[in-house]
């Protein structure tokens, strides 16, 4: 199964952390991002994802690889949403499983920040005023 | 030779399309950008781009080959 | 409603999330302490823990304000597990969400090692040896 | 003075009981454990023990009331 997948439908987390189950594990850590309803002080009503899926998946996985290489963890998945997002709905889930806490933090934290930097996703965001726009990570507009 | 383009957010929105196939003669990715730029009225200078061509990350001046898939994309924010 | 509990019975994490469901929170991050089947070496059947409660619950309380003051977040919880747990159970949940994610990552980190450091619940190890025994954190019985 | 003992983990094993109550001329947590350690036997030194009183975190010079429920506390393992 791939470790890393793109989802246009709702993310169920319980299921997903399901899959981490292991009697050999003593820690899991779990990040969800969610749609927030301001960003840089602006109100947010929805947010769209677009992703060029053949070089996500294919990056997601080299992450959640590193991720297995670098940290003693025992699982790693990761799932991101596509398509248009009400606020509230979870946005992307990261799920890793570790004999301790340590490897569990390190590794889901890095996970979370190579998928921000290296993955081709883009989050359109769609604002109070009518206006929208494809952000940036330092917030320019591109 | 031909190319297939792909456009992802500002650049879609820009160039109007999500994909287009493309005669040029441009050899290596720089050369294209610099040609499809100028079609589109693209402001994104490249080195604010990453290139892509045939689903994998690739340098600005990788060999393209008639038929290659090439996508020019802009700084990603998923998450 | 308190922010730290104690459960004779199985906890469910999903119905704990969504206590912490926000529109404002962008980041949301989770810690799961689940039985192993080994520490130290040896293996491990099952777990007891007991707790001296009402210490326990104004401890915890104590913990999780105190992370709401150190750390940017909007909410933080936790339920620790009591009595007899199977390999595989959960025996601790934390989570908290906040407005970005380096905030919800170090309070919950703070969360779970105070946890373990302070408040009064203690941990029985039945072995497949037959013995068992009372665990201090440095590995050594008590 | 009457004081209520709760025993947790290790001590409850060692003494054979959740809770006791002990007449004592004790007037610390310092003295009633030297008190309790010798009548059952009890091998962990009070360096390695937390006081309560009452549902509270207290220092072993803390002085002791009638009635005041006293625990010792073996190194926790929560978690």
């Amino acid at each position: 199964m791939s470790a890393f997948g793109l989802s246009d439908t709702p993310l169920d987390p319980a299921a997903l952390a399901r899959e981490l189950a292991s009697a050999s594990a003593g820690a899991c850590v779990n990040f969800e991002g969610w749609v927030r309803n301001h960003n840089e002080g602006k109100a947010v009503l929805r947010l769209g994802y677009q992703a060029y899926a053949p070089l996500a998946l294919a990056e997601g996985e080299r992450i959640l690889t590193e991720a297995r290489e670098r940290f003693a963890i025992e699982g790693a998945r990761c799932v991101h949403r596509t398509g248009e997002l009400a606020i509230g709905e979870l946005a992307v889930w990261v799920g890793v499983s570790a004999a301790h806490r340590d490897a569990a933090f390190a590794a889901c934290r890095y996970v979370i920040d190579e998928i921000k930097r290296r993955v081709p996703i883009w989050k359109n965001e769609f604002y109070a005023d009518g206006a929208s726009g494809w952000l940036h990570p330092d917030g320019t507009p591109v | 030779m031909q190319y297939r383009l792909l456009y992802f957010a500002s650049l879609r929105d820009r160039t109007g399309c999500a994909a287009e196939s493309l005669v040029s003669t441009a050899a290596d990715p720089r050369a294209l950008y610099a040609q499809v730029a100028e079609r589109h009225g693209l402001s994104l200078p490249p080195e604010r781009l990453r290139v892509a061509v045939n689903g994998e990350f690739a340098g600005w001046d990788r060999s393209l080959r008639d038929g290659d898939e090439v996508v020019f994309l802009p700084p990603v924010s998923g998450g």
